[in-house]
């Protein structure tokens, strides 16, 4: 009887759904909005030029990634806020589980995992900080590459009887969080502006380029990296 | 097209909140629901015939899909994975307490107290 | 060099199918998890060598990316061929030797 | 292309109903697990690769590891 109930329901609901498709755009033939317009040309304050690759410069944002653009620097502080709330769950799981022994299970890991994950380890946190380095460049950026760096530590977790997060997580978490309200603080102080983007942007495509982008990435790269092990960790813990 | 794989995730995600009793099944299905709705967001700015939103050598000018969802489901799915890590960690408290994720048998061994 | 490379993506794909009728096919676990790493294995270098000779921009990467699924396709295999040996899920009554029992507890 | 759009569609719906409908909790994750995987296919088909990235090394990765750590530290499956 639950079932019969719960099945009408979500039909009803996807039905809805179905009918309220008519005040959608149709699938494929989305028109690009204004404000999309505006950020794809990089002219937020209106000079209204095309921007083409390896060639434009001292554009208000350099990076050729325009997802990143968007995330880093034209909403920055909406990316802020979302750090935060990543933050704030990582803390809620810390707190909720509050271990202080690492949980061990009395047997060696699999010999093949421990001397394989001598070599493979620095790959993959190497592959991880490929990633948020070039987040401006290719798609990516920080928060896919703190999640790689995130899944290395698992497996080193895996792998090791003995090893146990120590207090450098913690530390590298803070300490990214807090440069990334001191850059913003430091382009209040400049330009007038939360966060904007003080440095010179350089040449579209160029690794040295998109003023503060790459920092900013690079900082939440870091952070999220701290936090997802510090979950991992937690999740480990016992007490 | 992709409206309706969706619209039936989210109904899906909605029968299993309705109707399992463990509560395990019950993140299982919300994250179903954030991959949903993850997908409709994106197919929002999906464009026929429009290349990836990155200025390459393959795209040195602008023909580009828009990329403002985009934008907004890469933090979005970020934020999935905490909340879930923190409902799986209550979840383990539950446990500890009730010995049971039952919903059911919760309730029973509230009402004997 | 573009018809080679299809050819290959054609002989990955056939390896593809081979691992998944092996899954099907096969009696236990163990049996399972040969058909489904070695088979895929050999179609994935094939597939993705295939797309680097189509098109050669791609090429280094797909060697890098040939070198990472050797380093770590065969780990996750014995892992879980372990795991599931410690676990005391019992193969076949047609396997014979068991090389294994007493396991690396020396 | 949508052919592949429906082929993938029709699988998140068959792995979306098995990860609700299925009897061991383990189960339930691996299938999830897929589904996460799909989804990147269609991401890569809209033509978003940022999210698809991220949706691979998180749905794919740290989802199903961090609800296993959860349920191996609860005494593991249970009927």
């Amino acid at each position: 009887m639950r079932r019969v109930f719960a099945l009408l329901i979500s039909l009803g609901l996807i039905l809805f759904f179905v009918n309220s498709l008519s005040i959608l755009p149709e699938y494929g033939n989305v028109e690009l909005s204004k404000v999309s317009n505006a950020y794809i040309n990089k002219s937020v304050n209106g000079n209204n030029e095309k921007v083409k690759f390896g060639e434009s410069k001292d554009l208000e944002d350099g990076a050729a990634n325009v997802v990143t653009s968007i995330v880093v620097d034209y909403r920055s502080f909406d990316t802020l806020g979302e750090v935060t709330v990543l933050f704030t769950s990582a803390l809620g799981v810390g707190l909720i589980l509050h271990g202080f022994k690492r949980k061990t299970y009395g047997r060696l890991p699999n010999f093949i995992l421990r001397v394989s994950v001598g070599i493979l380890l620095p790959l993959i946190l190497l592959f991880g900080v490929y990633v948020f380095v070039h987040g401006h460049l290719t798609p990516g950026g920080g928060f896919p590459g703190g999640t790689i760096i995130a899944a290395g530590i698992l497996l080193l977790y895996l792998s090791n009887e003995e090893f146990d997060l120590s207090k450098t997580s913690k530390f590298v978490e803070s300490y990214a969080g807090s440069l990334y309200i001191v850059v913003g603080l430091v382009g209040l102080a400049i330009g007038g502006v939360f966060l904007i983007n003080f440095l010179p942007t350089g040449v579209v495509g160029d690794l040295f380029s998109a003023g503060i982008v790459p920092i900013v990435y690079i900082l939440i790269g870091f952070k999220v990296g701290a936090e997802l092990s510090g979950v991992i960790a937690d999740l480990y813990r016992e007490g | 097209m992709v409206y309706y794989i969706s619209f039936i995730l989210i109904g899906i995600g909605i029968y299993g909140i309705l109707t399992q009793k463990n509560l395990f099944k019950f993140l299982v299905s919300l994250t179903i629901i954030d991959t949903a709705i993850n997908i409709f967001i994106i197919s929002l700015g999906y464009i026929e015939g429009k290349d990836v939103p990155i200025y390459s050598k393959y795209t040195p000018v602008a023909n580009f899909v828009d990329p403002l969802p985009q934008a907004l489901v890469l933090t979005a799915i970020v934020i999935g994975v905490g909340t879930l890590a923190l409902g799986a960690s209550l979840l383990v408290r539950v446990y500890e307490k009730y010995e049971t994720l039952e919903v059911e048998e919760i309730a029973v061994k509230e009402a004997r107290k | 060099m573009i018809t080679v490379g299809y050819f290959l993506i054609a002989f990955g794909a056939f390896f593809y199918f081979l691992g998944g009728l092996g899954i099907l096919r096969m009696p236990d676990v163990y049996n399972r998890l040969q058909a489904g790493t070695k088979a895929t294995t050999l179609g994935s270098f094939s597939v993705i060598l295939g797309v680097g000779l189509v098109n050669l921009d791609y090429l280094p990467k797909a060697l890098v990316i040939i070198a990472f699924i050797a380093l770590t396709n065969p780990v996750g295999s014995s892992v879980l061929a372990r795991a599931s040996y410690l676990k005391g899920i019992k193969p076949t009554d047609k396997t014979k030797v068991d090389e294994y029992k007493g396991g690396d507890e020396k | 292309m949508t052919i592949a759009t429906i082929f993938v569609g029709i699988l998140m719906i068959i792995s979306a109903i098995y990860a609700i409908e299925a009897k061991k909790m383990l189960d339930s994750f691996i299938s999830l697990s897929l589904l996460s995987l799909l989804s990147v296919f269609l991401f890569v088909i809209m033509k978003a690769p940022d999210v698809a990235i991220t949706e691979a090394s998180v749905g794919a990765g740290l989802t199903t590891a961090v609800l296993i750590l959860a349920l191996r530290r609860i005494g593991g499956d249970e009927e």
